[in-house]
């Protein structure tokens, strides 16, 4: 079974890289054999030019799976959904961010690692222009994986550029903070789009959908939609990986990305934490280290 | 401002600041009355989403205290608390908040001096630095304004 | 006698216009993004996109507002009140939407006046004048012509703005049509316009060729008679992550929640937007949801648009503006399943 | 005034002011209301609840209203007793009354959690204080289980000469102890055995110990030695510091207890009898069997003493003492051995190397101990005084001896201690104020250089023997020992207890006690007190048949908990378990949290961090923490 798509997508795109021959050649053994019940990686997507997340059953529809520039996609968000928990095993296409949120959701029991084929992809970057997130990849290698296509490569690691936005934020002062966030929130519509895309927002019954009490406002109002980004933002504080999944899905374009690099910065600052490079390592807000102390506390 | 009577939440720990409140009021320390205790466990019960609320709820300023580390009635209860605030205070820095509203300490059961100092010192603080109204302006308006203004059908 | 008007005369529109009691709404940039909003200049708006990223629906159906409110005094005594409709019934010109977003309010019409009056929707409707501009361009998630729209519609619209474009292609006039007696009045009402026809003939048939239909409505809501149990949705819809993004973003989707917001002195009920797509929305008390799987949800939205809503109303929810395609985080474009769906449809049975 | 407000308020049908609730007509006020209006919930608005609290909750208890539904709110302490401005003062009152009426609406009944108790204590360790804490569980007519490593009981008390300040026999005031311990009726004593693993909770634990194979039947063998005198293997005695020597086969010390021999795998020819098998053949009541396999017991108790005890840091560390060049330095518990009647040298002291009689001696305090940057930051708090009395003892033994003592300061906290140190002074102790900065060998002599702070001067001693006041640390593997305890350690290693001040012998899991040096340095008379203390709490706890739990705990919401049990790590009690949910198949479909009411203890972090609000804490839940906000 597949998307059934095949109206638009059914034949396999002229040239292929040799990563992406070796990738469907594992895809068709691991279906073929049994090993796996499904297949989750990329193919051409409805839109012309752009790609989609693709559901493969059939060992003889492996070769839609594609590979390129435009996977921006995190598709390990698909593991949170019951539909895919269900099939049991399944081996999905990661490029290295995917990789670490598949680690997250290991570090934190939402995925059993026996139930994954991590099929990782050597990742220069993608997106046209290269998405922001790239500029600092930590992991061009997927830093977990069974089958590795393409030559591992050096991560170009977080450089002056990856925090940029985030320091120009820091030296604003709070009321112009306020009125930068004040200026992009007013535009959310609480579509929840940033938490529905985000691999690893894993909670079946959000906080803001829990209403007794109610803490997050339903409400769109201003009110509203401050509290959700900040709640938001801070429940994946220690956890996000920076696929910015988030951002990409906002339809009213907000920002988050800085919000969620400013945390990802207090943390590795104040902890030396960076979510998802291993699945071993204690959430630093779940661990403290003896004889700590905040100079802000008197 | 002399006038003005700001609103102030204190979440405090039962064992040592909230006993330390207590001792301030048995030595008959005198101290500003502008902020009302709400009593949690342990700090590190307290869920950012009491202090948001507290903010929503129109607090001008809100302090939360509790044991010193290393004498947490639960041992480690508040290493967690400061952890959770030391990242929760970096967001509310980013998100512009004005983090002179906000107020931290460790204070035993045996500190009621400290308690009436630091009350006094946070009361004043916010006194000067007047309403919180860059927050006030987000929460929905009161109700009754709207009758006021409200034709009905 | 012919009308037109020329992108120059727009700021004296606005202007009459707000001389005439109205706020002047029309598409301006924010941020990255295009978002109906009220607008000054006319330098300021953006006419030149396929779409706004954001329908005008809020100015109809608002994204919050709330519906009563509540006081307790002193005494204890509670007194509950309606809110001000003035905001409500402030006249508003809506300026520069395309023939799809302006056929949205008018769809949604049927169900706002079904089992009772939505006051808050039909005044705003009331009060506000509609101008739309016919489309010169579509891109391939534009599907208007198959839902029985056109790129120069008429539906919902009080005034029609078909483009006349100069040697260049740039669009600088536009030939006026009056579509409701509200739109005559307020062309007599305000300044900007002027009599006869554009320079140049004003039309949009190049678009109307690009714009074949995709399917038949009618075959696509049979088969959906029929295709409730369909395997068709165990697959179809996989990928969707659901996000509530193409139900808040399309010109028809109506469906609204009831909160309550407030302490013990005072409080207010408001209706925030909803989206069919989220789990909560039909989740039982007893933690029982009809709905379990995102594949019941976009089946439900599919079902809702072409087959429930028609069997109500006698009309596709639907405008085909294909914000649900271009938005969509994992590009799946509604339109391409409702044509599989027709393709379903059409296969002689058997194969 | 707050009365007739209060009265306004949703949901109060009654607000009444009175003078003195607290007192008996007062309470009866409350009785009445609670009984004439059918009241569920109740506040009262006067001193802290850290005062009245429990009367108040008693008395609603005696007209059959839940006590968690009554609250206290606090408006002397923390209001009128603080604030003089009667304006502001009075509001702040109202304020802090309806936010608790507020909290109370959202109360409700909490039944006291019961849970039964094994009433058996398990005793670790059985130096001095495990013995005294064993001792005083089993007089107060309680099985213990008494569990020791080494072969015999008796720790490194048994090793010592003479105990301070009183300078009576070590031994002779510990082996009627030992003794009385294996002629207990409640005490099942479980030498050469470790504990493997201790599951369950509070009032119910079940440990499996495993019992080191001996080699010889405990019930057959007579201790009449022949099978050492058989044994042609000899090694160094540990319990002489391996001054002395011992067979394979052999027994620590004469008073060892239990008397039973003991063979030594590691030194012996080999367990198999074509080896040697001389031991067994010496054997008269056939009590080798060299086929023995280690035995596993299980045994159920309702608490534990932790009472480890310490271990020396070892010389090896201490390079710039000269250890590892000079066997003629050596450690404090060395010169125990060599300072006892008992010990390989019978009482008279002579050094290592040649055996000649040392006539000057010095103790260097502080080998290891408050050095932060080199070894352990604390101090070992017994060594000033053992020092004192071994240099006071060596001078005793040998009158043309010298002894010097180089020392940061001497602490001598104690009764008797300042005396006991001004003793060894007048007694002719030379004692140097100052660090020991070298220490070399020199035509046969140790030379022992320092700076002596005092007249600031470098002082030099030509010494025969030196003895290291070597620093105490946690005993061999108790890391491991504590990780299977789920006990908290400190950042030196100690055992952690729950409360430095309030509940020094109680650790951070509920039935789990701890005494003597397993907490940190003690001296003797410290240990013992602890051991007894650890015994009385024990006795309190098994002075009930149930358990009656405080109820106001974590509960976890299993339909929205999604098992991430981030929960889990930040418990400082282990009290959040893994519970699987399966489908009638048996099939896995989810794992949640779920909350062991044996041990949770209400703090609240597992609610704070669970992501999506499952965890919730009877007594402060989300809905009462919220209706106190939203009502200022």
């Amino acid at each position: 079974m597949s998307a059934s798509n095949e109206s638009t997508t059914g034949t396999a795109t002229a040239e292929t890289t040799k990563e992406v021959d070796a990738l469907r050649k594992v895809a068709r053994e691991l279906l073929e054999s049994g090993a796996v019940k499904m297949v989750i990686g990329y193919g051409e997507g409805y839109t012309q030019g752009k790609v989609m997340p693709i559901f493969l059953t059939d060992p003889e529809e492996v070769n839609r799976l594609i590979f390129d520039k435009r996977c921006v996609n995190n598709l390990a968000t698909y593991l949170k959904k019951p539909e895919i928990r269900a099939m049991g095993k399944v081996a999905i296409v990661v490029k290295g961010c995917d990789a670490r949120a598949i680690n997250v959701l290991l570090l934190e029991n939402q995925a059993r690692r026996e139930n994954l084929v991590i099929l990782g992809m050597v990742c220069e970057g993608v997106g046209d222009p290269a998405e922001e997130k790239c500029l600092s990849c930590l992991v061009n290698t997927p830093p977990v994986y069974d089958h590795l296509f393409g030559e591992k490569i050096p991560a170009r690691g977080w450089n002056e550029e990856t925090f940029a936005k985030v320091e120009e934020l820091d030296a604003m002062s709070p009321e112009e903070r306020w009125e930068f966030w004040r200026r992009h929130f007013d535009r959310c519509i609480k579509c929840y789009a940033c938490r529905q895309v985000c691999p690893i927002c894993t909670c079946t019954r959000c906080i803001t959908d829990k209403n007794q009490p109610q803490w997050v406002p339903t409400s769109p109002h201003p009110m509203g939609n401050y509290h959700w980004n900040l709640t938001r933002a801070f429940h994946l504080a220690g956890r996000c990986v920076s696929c910015n999944e988030c951002e990409r899905a906002c339809p009213v374009d907000i920002p988050l990305s800085i919000i969620n690099l400013a945390l990802v910065k207090a943390v590795h600052d104040q902890y030396g934490f960076i979510a998802g490079m291993n699945s071993e390592d204690s959430p630093p807000l779940a661990t403290y280290k003896e004889g700590e102390e905040q100079e802000f506390i008197k | 401002m002399a006038e003005f009577h700001p609103k102030i939440y204190a979440f405090l720990c039962n064992w040592c600041t909230y006993a330390g409140a207590d001792l301030a009021g048995t030595s008959r320390m005198l101290y500003p009355a502008d902020f009302r205790v709400i009593k949690v466990p342990c700090t590190g019960r307290i869920d950012p989403e009491f202090i948001v609320k507290a903010f929503e709820q129109g607090a001008d300023g809100i302090w939360v205290s509790g044991c010193h580390i290393g004498d947490c009635h639960y041992n480690t209860g508040n290493y967690y608390a400061q952890r959770r605030w030391t990242i929760f205070r970096h967001e509310l820095d980013c998100l512009g908040i004005d983090l002179r509203r906000l107020k931290f300490t460790w204070i035993s059961a045996a500190e009621g001096r400290k308690f009436a100092d630091e009350a006094k010192e946070f009361v004043n603080r916010i006194r000067d630095l007047g309403p919180y109204e860059r927050f006030h302006e987000i929460i929905p308006a009161e109700p009754e304004l709207a009758l006021k203004t409200g034709g009905g059908n | 006698m012919a009308i037109s008007i020329h992108a120059n005369n727009f700021q004296t529109l606005f202007d009459s216009a707000r001389d005439a009691g109205y706020r002047v709404i029309a598409p301006v940039r924010d941020h990255t993004v295009t978002l109906f909003k009220p607008v000054e200049k006319a330098d300021q708006i953006v006419l030149d996109e396929i779409l706004p990223t954001k329908s005008p629906k809020e100015y109809f159906l608002a994204e919050h507002e709330p519906i009563l409110t509540y006081c307790r005094d002193k005494s204890g005594k509670v007194s509950i009140a309606d809110p001000s409709l003035e905001e409500v019934m402030q006249p508003t010109l809506i300026f520069g939407v395309r023939p799809c977003d302006a056929a949205g309010p008018e769809i949604i019409r049927k169900v706002m006046t079904w089992d009772c009056d939505d006051q808050f929707f039909l005044r705003r409707r009331e009060a506000s004048v509609v101008v739309a501009i016919a489309c010169v361009e579509a891109d391939d998630a534009c599907f208007c012509t198959s839902v029985g729209q056109a790129p120069d519609g008429t539906e919902g619209a009080d005034i029609l703005l078909v483009p006349s474009s100069d040697e260049t292609g740039a669009v600088q006039e536009y030939l006026v049509q009056p579509v409701t007696d509200k739109g005559s009045e307020f062309i007599k009402a305000t300044k900007g316009w002027k009599e006869g026809n554009p320079s140049r003939a004003a039309a949009c048939d190049e678009v109307k060729e690009k714009l074949q239909k995709r399917f038949d409505p009618d075959r696509v809501r049979e088969w959906l008679d029929a295709g409730f149990d369909d395997p068709y949705w165990n697959t179809a819809t996989l990928s969707c992550i659901g996000c509530g993004t193409c139900t808040y973003l399309c010109p028809t989707c109506h469906c609204f929640d009831i909160v309550d917001e407030g302490d013990l002195t005072c409080g207010s009920r408001v209706k925030n937007w909803d989206s069919c797509q989220m789990c909560q929305f039909t989740l039982h008390a007893s933690g029982h949801n009809p709905r379990a799987t995102q594949n019941e949800r976009f089946r439900q939205r599919i079902m809702h648009k072409f087959k429930y809503y028609p069997q109500l109303f006698g009309v596709v929810l639907c405008t085909g503006c294909g914000r649900c395609q271009r938005s969509c985080p994992v590009d799946l474009a509604l339109a391409k399943l409702v044509e599989r769906i027709y393709q379903l449809a059409c296969e002689p049975v058997g194969t | 005034m707050l009365a007739r407000e209060a009265a306004t308020w949703p949901g109060v049908v009654y607000s009444v002011d009175y003078r003195y609730l607290c007192s008996e007509p007062g309470q009866n006020i409350i009785k009445d209301a609670i009984r004439e209006h059918r009241l569920t919930g109740v506040v009262i608005a006067a001193c802290s609840p850290k005062m009245h609290e429990t009367t108040f909750r008693r008395a609603v208890t005696s007209v059959g209203l839940n006590p968690f539904l009554c609250e206290c709110a606090n408006i002397r302490e923390q209001c009128s007793w603080v604030h003089e401005e009667k304006d502001i003062a009075t509001p702040k009152a109202v304020d802090l009354t309806r936010m608790m009426v507020e909290k109370v609406r959202h109360n409700h009944p909490l039944e006291a959690i019961k849970v039964p108790l094994t009433k058996r204590a398990l005793v670790i360790g059985a130096g001095v204080t495990g013995i005294q804490a064993a001792l005083d569980i089993a007089d107060g007519g309680h099985e213990v289980i008494l569990v020791e490593r080494s072969p015999s009981i008796g720790g490194h008390m048994a090793q010592l000469s003479e105990t301070f300040p009183t300078l009576d026999c070590s031994q002779c005031i510990l082996t009627p102890k030992m003794v009385e311990v294996v002629e207990h009726l409640n005490i099942r004593l479980h030498a050469y055995s470790e504990v493997e693993e201790v599951s369950g909770t509070v009032g119910n634990f079940r440990v499996r110990i495993r019992k080191k194979p001996r080699y010889v039947d405990p019930d057959l063998c007579t201790s009449c030695g022949d099978c050492a005198t058989a044994c042609p293997v000899t090694a160094p005695n540990e319990h002489d510091m391996g001054m002395k020597s011992r067979k394979a086969i052999d027994i620590p010390f004469p008073q060892a207890v239990p008397a039973i021999y003991t063979l030594d795998p590691d030194t012996c020819l080999g367990l198999f009898p074509l080896a040697c098998d001389k031991c067994r053949q010496a054997c008269v009541p056939k009590a080798i069997n060299y086929d023995m396999k280690p035995q596993y017991v299980v045994e159920e108790v309702g608490a534990v003493v932790v009472a480890i005890g310490y271990d020396l840091y070892p010389m090896e560390k201490l390079g710039e003492y000269g250890y590892d060049k000079y066997v003629d330095v050596i450690d404090g518990l060395f010169f125990e051995r060599l300072l006892s009647a008992s010990g390989p040298t019978t009482g008279e002291v002579r050094r290592p190397s040649d055996h000649r009689i040392p006539k000057e001696v010095v103790f260097i305090q502080c080998a290891g101990s408050r050095e932060p940057e080199r070894h352990k930051r604390y101090c070992s708090k017994i060594c000033c005084m053992y020092t004192a009395k071994q240099a006071m003892l060596y001078q005793h033994k040998v009158p043309d001896g010298q002894a010097y003592v180089f020392y940061i300061d001497v602490r001598a906290g104690g009764r008797d201690y300042e005396e006991f140190y001004h003793r060894a002074l007048e007694e002719g102790v030379i004692y140097v104020r100052g660090k020991v900065s070298r220490v070399y060998q020199e035509n046969g002599k140790i030379v022992v250089r320092g700076v002596d702070t005092i007249i600031g001067s470098p002082v030099e001693v030509s010494a025969d023997l030196v003895v290291l006041a070597t620093a105490m640390e946690p005993a061999a593997g108790s890391d491991k020992l504590l990780s299977t305890l789920k006990l908290g350690a400190t950042q030196d290693g100690w055992v952690r207890e729950v409360h430095p001040k309030l509940r020094p012998v109680e650790s951070v899991t509920q039935g789990f006690y701890l005494a003597g040096c397993a907490q940190g340095p003690k001296d003797i008379p410290e240990s013992v007190a602890q051991g007894g203390a650890a015994a009385s709490k024990i006795l309190a706890l098994f002075s009930s048949d149930e358990l009656t739990r405080d109820p106001t705990i974590a509960r976890v919401n299993e339909l929205t908990c999604i098992g991430c049990f981030s929960c889990r790590s930040v418990c400082a009690y282990s009290a959040i378990e893994r519970i699987e949910i399966r489908d009638k198949d048996g099939d896995l479909i989810r794992e949640v949290a779920r909350v062991n009411e044996g041990l949770c203890q209400g703090c609240g972090p597992c609610a704070a961090i669970c992501p999506s609000n499952s965890i919730d804490i009877e007594g402060i839940t989300e809905e009462q923490v919220y209706a106190q906000i939203m009502a200022f």
